[in-house]
C-alpha cells in the first residue's frame, strides 16, 4: 500500500484538518465528534440539509458543505459509516429552526447510524426528516435484502436539495423534491482496480489484467458480474443500457447526465466515456439538458467510473442551476 | 455461580482479546462479501471500550455492558456498531434490576439482546448475519439450563451453536447487510459479522466458566 | 493496462469529441487540426491566451479554456508536444487583434513546435508573444542543459493572465505578469506509482512497493532520486523545503499554496498533504493568502502529487480572484 | 550514380520500415531516460509520411523531402517532429536547385541539414542527442567522398558512423531535450533519438547504394 498518509488510523482526523486549513473561509470542522458544516450556520428559518457516511468518497460528502448545499456532513472512517453523536451533533449545530433533512446513503450501517441519530434529535425537539437514496441498478432490488445501494444520485440530490433549501423551501418540501430526485436518477459503476482500505493495508479485491468487476459499489463491494475488459464503447452501452433500461428511460426525456470517476481514472478517460454516453443517448432519443463530469463520489483511488442519469424535471433544473459554493462543487457565485 | 463484576469485564476484556487477535481474519472474511472492515472497526470499538470498562469503579454488571454499549455506537459506526451496541445496551437494561446475575439472568438477557438485535437490523434467521450465530447461541443457552444442565455446560452449547451458526453462515444467500449486494455471489463466504458473534459466545464461556476468572 | 479507452491511436480525438459533446455552451473543439477555443473567441480588442501541451494532463489545458483564463489550448498526442499547424490554427482562431500570449512549459518539444508557430503567425501578421514556465525545482537549472520543467505554475499563469487579459491589458503587460508569475512560482512534485501511456501500453517505469521518485516530472520522467516510502508530514517536509528553499521563500511572504494531485491520488490525501505544508509554512512564518488543492497537473493515472508556491502580489491576487468559466476551474461567475 | 526520385522514395520507405520494425525498442529506450514515446512518436509520423509520398508523381527529390518535412512537422510533435522535420525540409532546400542529386550534392545537403537540426535544437556535439549520431555521420560522408572513395563506401561509412556514433551516447550525460533533467543519472543509456538518426542513415545506405532499388 502506498499513500500519501501518515497512519491509517488517523486519515480521517487528519483530512478534516486540511479542510479546516484549506476552507476556513465556508466551512467550520468540528474534530469532537467529526463534522463539517458551513460557517454560516445556522441559517435561521431555513432548512438544513445534512448527509455523511464512509470516509473514502471525497469530495461526498465534506466537500459538498457550503452555501446551496449541504449545511453539514457527517464524515465517519473511511468506507464505515458515522456514528449517531456525530450526526446529532451535526444535526444541533446547523438547525435553524426550520427542520433538518438527513440525506442517507441506502447502506444498513447508515440508515442504522442515521436512524439512531434522528430518534435522539427529534428527543430533542428538531423535527428530523430523513431520505433514503437507493439509485443503484447493479443491485436487484427486493423486499427481501437490505435494497439497492445509494451511489451517484446522492451527489445530485444533496445539491438540488440544497438549493431548495436555500430558497427557503419547507421541510416536508425539500424531502419530497428529495425523493422525487431519488426516484428518477439511476446509476451503474464499473471498476477496473480495486481500492485499498488504509487500515486494511492491501486491495479489497483482485482483479485479473483483462478483467473488469460491472456494478461495483462505492466501497469495493462486488458487483453483477465479472467481464473481460473491453473498448469504453461497449462498457459504456452495457452501463447505459442497465441505467435506461430500469426506470426506464424514454425517448423524448430530458436528463442530468452525471460521468462519474472512481478516484483513479484520468478526467482524459472520462471525456471519452462523456462521448459514448452521448452518442448511446442520443440514439435512444434521450437529451443531455445537463451535465458533470469528473471524480465527485469515489471510492479511493479505484480505476473506474459511474453513470448517473437524472429524469429532469423544471423545479429540479433550476435548483440544480442556482448557485452553489463549495468546495467540490461551485457555480453561480 | 452468579455472573460477577469482575467476570463481567474479563468478559469484555476477553473480546476485545479475540477482536484484536482475529481483526485480520475478520476484514478479510469482509473483504470477500462486504467492504473489508469488520476487523477493523470492531478492533476500533473494543480498543476504546477496553479503557473505560477498566477505569470503571466495581459496580453492576448492567452499568458496565450500558459503558460497553455507549462506546460502540460512538466508535465503531457501519453496520456492526449500531447492532452491537443495541445487543449490549439491552443487556444492560435487563440486567438493570437484578442484584446478582445468576445462569437464568444472563439466559433471558441475551435473549431479549438478540431480539432487539434483530428488530433494530429487521434481520431473521438465515438471512446470513450475525443473528445466525447469537439466536442458536442464546437458544442453546435457555434450553440447556431449561434442560438442568450446568451454567458451564451450557455457555459451552452456546458457544458451539455460535460455532456452528457461522458456519452455516457459509453456503446462505444474504438478506440484509452489504453482502446482500452480492446476490447469489454471497453465498460460499462465511459471514463476519456471525464470526465475532461466535467470537462473543466463547468470550462469555471463557468468563463465565467456573473455575475461570 | 486497463484503460476506459477504445483505441490507444484515438484518445486524443475520442476526449476531444466527448469535450465538444459536454461544453459547447463554454468552449468549441476543432478535431482537424485538434484545438479547443472559447466558445466566443474571438474577442476583439483583448490578448488572446494560447497554451498547448502533451495530452493526459488533465484538465490542463482544454480544460482551463473559456472566460478569464485561456482563449485555446492545444492538445498534441499523450505527453507529445503538439505541432505547429495546429498552434498556427488555434492563434489565428483566437486572436481578436491585440496580440496573443503563448504560454509554454519548457519541454524542447514544447518550445520548438510552439517556436515554429510563432514564426507562422508572426508572418500573418499576429503579433505573438512566449513566455516559457519552468518553476519545477526537482531539476537543476543550468545554461548547459534544457533548464527546468514548466509544471503547476502554468496552470496558476493561465489563470491568473487570462484574467489580466479579460481585463483588458496589454500584451506587454499580460506577458510580463506572466513572466513574473513564473518567476515567483516553485514546485516539487513525487511520484508514487507510475503512469501508462495508452500507445506504450505498459508502465512508463517501475517502482518497489516501498520506493517513491523525488522530483518526478509529470510525464513520468525520473527526477532527483527514489527514496523508501516516508508518512506523508515528512514527504511534504522534504518537498516544501525544496520549494521555499529554492526562490526562497522567506517569512512574511504571502503565497498561494497549490496541493496538485498527479491523476491516481485520492482528494482525502490531498488534504493530508495540505495539513502538512500548512503546518510547514507556518512554522516558516509564510501566510498561505490563497489555496487550490485538487488535481489540475495530472500525469495520467499516476499517484503522487506536486506542490507549488507562488509568492502573490496585489496584482496576481486580483487577477486569482477575478471570475472564471471553464469546465475545469469556476468560480466568480 | 545519382540518387534518383525512386531511391529517394526507398530512403523514405526503409526508414519508415525500420521504425516500425523498432518502434518499442526506440519507446523503451526513452522510457529509460525521457517520456517513453520516441518510437511511438516517429512510427506515427512516417505511417503519416508513407501514403503522401507513395501518392506524390514522379518528381524532384527536393519536392519528396519537402512532403517528408511537412507531414513530420504536422503529424509528430514533441522533440523528434520539428528537428526531423528541419533535416528533410533543409535536405529539400538545398537540392532544389539540382537536376540530379550527385552523391556530392547527397553530402552537403546533409552536412546543411545536420546544421540547421543543431541551430533549432540548440544542441552541440555529446549533448546526448540525435546530433551525436547525424554529425559523425554527415561527416564520415563528406571525408570520405572527400578522400575518393565510392559512394557505396562513403554511405557505408556513414552508416558505421551514426551506429557508433548513437553508441557513444551511452555514457554521456545529457544536456538537450527531455533526457537532461535526470541529470547524472541519464548516463548509462543509448539516446533514443540518435538510435533513429542510424537507422536513418542505414535506410539511406540501403537505398542509395549501387545495386540497391
Ligand atoms: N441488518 C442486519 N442485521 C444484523 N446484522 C447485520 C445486518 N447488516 C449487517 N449485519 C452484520 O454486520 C456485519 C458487517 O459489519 P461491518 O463490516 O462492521 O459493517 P459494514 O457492513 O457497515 O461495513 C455483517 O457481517 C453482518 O453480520
Ligand atoms: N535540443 C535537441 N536537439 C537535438 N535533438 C534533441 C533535442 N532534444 C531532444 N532531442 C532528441 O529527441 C529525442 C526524443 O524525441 P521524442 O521522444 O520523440 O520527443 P520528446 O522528448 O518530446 O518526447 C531525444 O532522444 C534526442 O535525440
Ligand atoms: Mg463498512
Ligand atoms: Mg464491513
Ligand atoms: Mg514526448
Ligand atoms: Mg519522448
Amino acid at each position: 500500500m502506498k499513500k500519501l498518509i501518515n497512519n491509517p488510523e488517523n486519515v480521517v482526523r487528519e483530512e478534516l484538518e486540511g479542510i479546516a486549513a484549506a476552507h476556513s473561509d465556508r466551512v467550520k470542522v468540528s474534530l469532537d465528534p467529526y463534522y463539517v458544516m458551513r460557517a454560516d450556520a445556522p441559517v435561521a428559518g431555513k432548512v438544513a440539509v445534512v448527509s455523511g457516511g464512509g470516509s473514502g468518497h471525497e469530495p461526498m460528502h465534506g466537500g459538498f458543505v457550503g452555501m446551496g448545499m449541504l449545511s453539514a456532513a457527517c464524515p465517519g472512517e473511511v468506507f464505515t459509516s458515522p456514528t449517531p453523536d456525530q450526526i446529532l451533533a451535526a444535526t444541533k449545530a446547523v438547525s435553524g429552526g426550520s427542520g433538518v433533512l438527513h440525506i442517507v446513503k441506502n447502506y444498513t450501517g447508515d440508515i442504522l447510524n442515521f436512524e439512531m441519530a434522528a430518534d435522539l434529535a427529534k428527543e430533542e425537539g428538531i423535527e428530523v426528516e430523513a431520505v433514503i437514496t437507493n439509485d443503484d441498478v447493479a443491485v436487484q432490488d427486493s423486499l427481501y435484502t437490505a435494497g439497492r445501494r445509494g451511489v451517484g444520485v446522492t451527489v445530485l440530490a444533496e445539491k438540488i436539495c440544497g438549493a431548495a433549501a436555500e430558497a427557503g423551501r419547507s421541510l416536508a418540501e425539500v424531502a419530497d423534491l428529495c425523493r422525487r430526485v431519488n426516484q428518477q436518477g439511476r446509476t451503474m459503476g464499473v471498476a477496473l482496480t480495486s481500492c485499498t482500505v488504509p487500515a486494511a493495508g492491501k486491495p479489497t479485491f483482485d482483479l485479473g489484467e483483462d478483467e473488469m468487476e460491472i456494478g461495483i459499489g462505492i466501497h469495493g463491494e462486488p458487483g453483477r458480474e465479472r467481464r473481460k475488459m473491453g473498448p469504453a464503447d461497449e462498457i459504456v452501452e452495457l452501463m447505459a443500457a442497465a441505467v435506461t433500461d430500469d426506470l426506464p428511460f424514454r425517448s423524448g426525456d430530458s436528463v442530468l447526465a452525471f460521468v462519474n470517476g472512481m478516484g483513479g481514472t484520468p478526467l482524459l478517460e472520462l471525456y471519452i466515456v462523456y462521448r459514448a454516453l452521448d452518442r448511446f443517448l442520443k440514439g435512444k432519443g434521450i437529451a443531455i439538458e445537463r451535465n458533470l463530469i469528473g471524480s465527485y463520489i469515489t471510492s479511493l483511488e479505484m480505476a473506474g467510473c459511474s453513470i448517473t442519469l437524472l429524469r429532469l424535471d423544471r423545479e429540479m433544473t433550476q435548483y440544480w442551476d442556482a448557485p452553489v459554493n463549495t468546495p467540490g462543487l461551485r457555480w453561480g457565485v | 455461580m452468579s455472573v460477577t463484576f469482575e467476570q463481567a469485564r474479563a468478559f469484555v476484556s476477553k473480546f476485545q482479546e479475540a477482536i484484536a487477535a482475529d481483526k485480520e481474519y475478520l476484514t478479510e472474511l469482509d473483504s470477500a462479501i462486504g467492504d473489508g472492515d469488520h476487523g477493523i472497526n470492531m478492533d476500533r470499538g473494543m480498543r476504546a471500550v477496553l479503557p473505560k470498562v477498566e477505569a470503571l469503579p466495581n459496580g453492576t454488571v448492567a452499568d458496565l455492558f450500558r459503558t460497553v454499549a455507549m462506546t460502540l455506537i460512538s466508535t465503531v459506526g457501519g453496520a456492526s456498531g449500531p447492532l452491537y451496541g443495541t445487543l449490549f445496551l439491552q443487556l444492560g437494561t435487563n440486567l438493570k434490576a437484578k442484584e446478582s446475575v445468576e445462569p437464568q439472568d444472563w439466559s433471558e438477557a441475551l435473549t431479549t439482546a438478540v431480539a432487539a438485535v434483530m428488530s433494530r437490523g429487521r434481520a431473521e434467521p438465515r438471512d446470513k448475519t450475525m443473528v445466525d450465530a447469537l439466536l442458536p447461541a442464546s437458544q442453546a443457552l435457555a434450553s440447556g439450563l431449561a434442560a438442568g444442565d450446568e451454567f458451564d455446560m451450557a455457555l459451552q452449547a452456546a458457544e458451539e451453536a455460535a460455532h456452528q451458526g457461522a458456519l452455516d453462515t457459509i453456503p446462505m444467500v444474504a438478506h440484509r447487510g452489504r453482502a446482500s449486494y452480492l446476490g447469489d455471489r454471497s453465498a460460499g463466504h462465511q459471514d463476519p459479522g456471525a464470526t465475532s458473534s461466535w467470537m462473543l459466545m466463547r468470550a462469555a464461556r471463557e468468563a463465565f466458566a467456573t473455575g475461570s476468572n
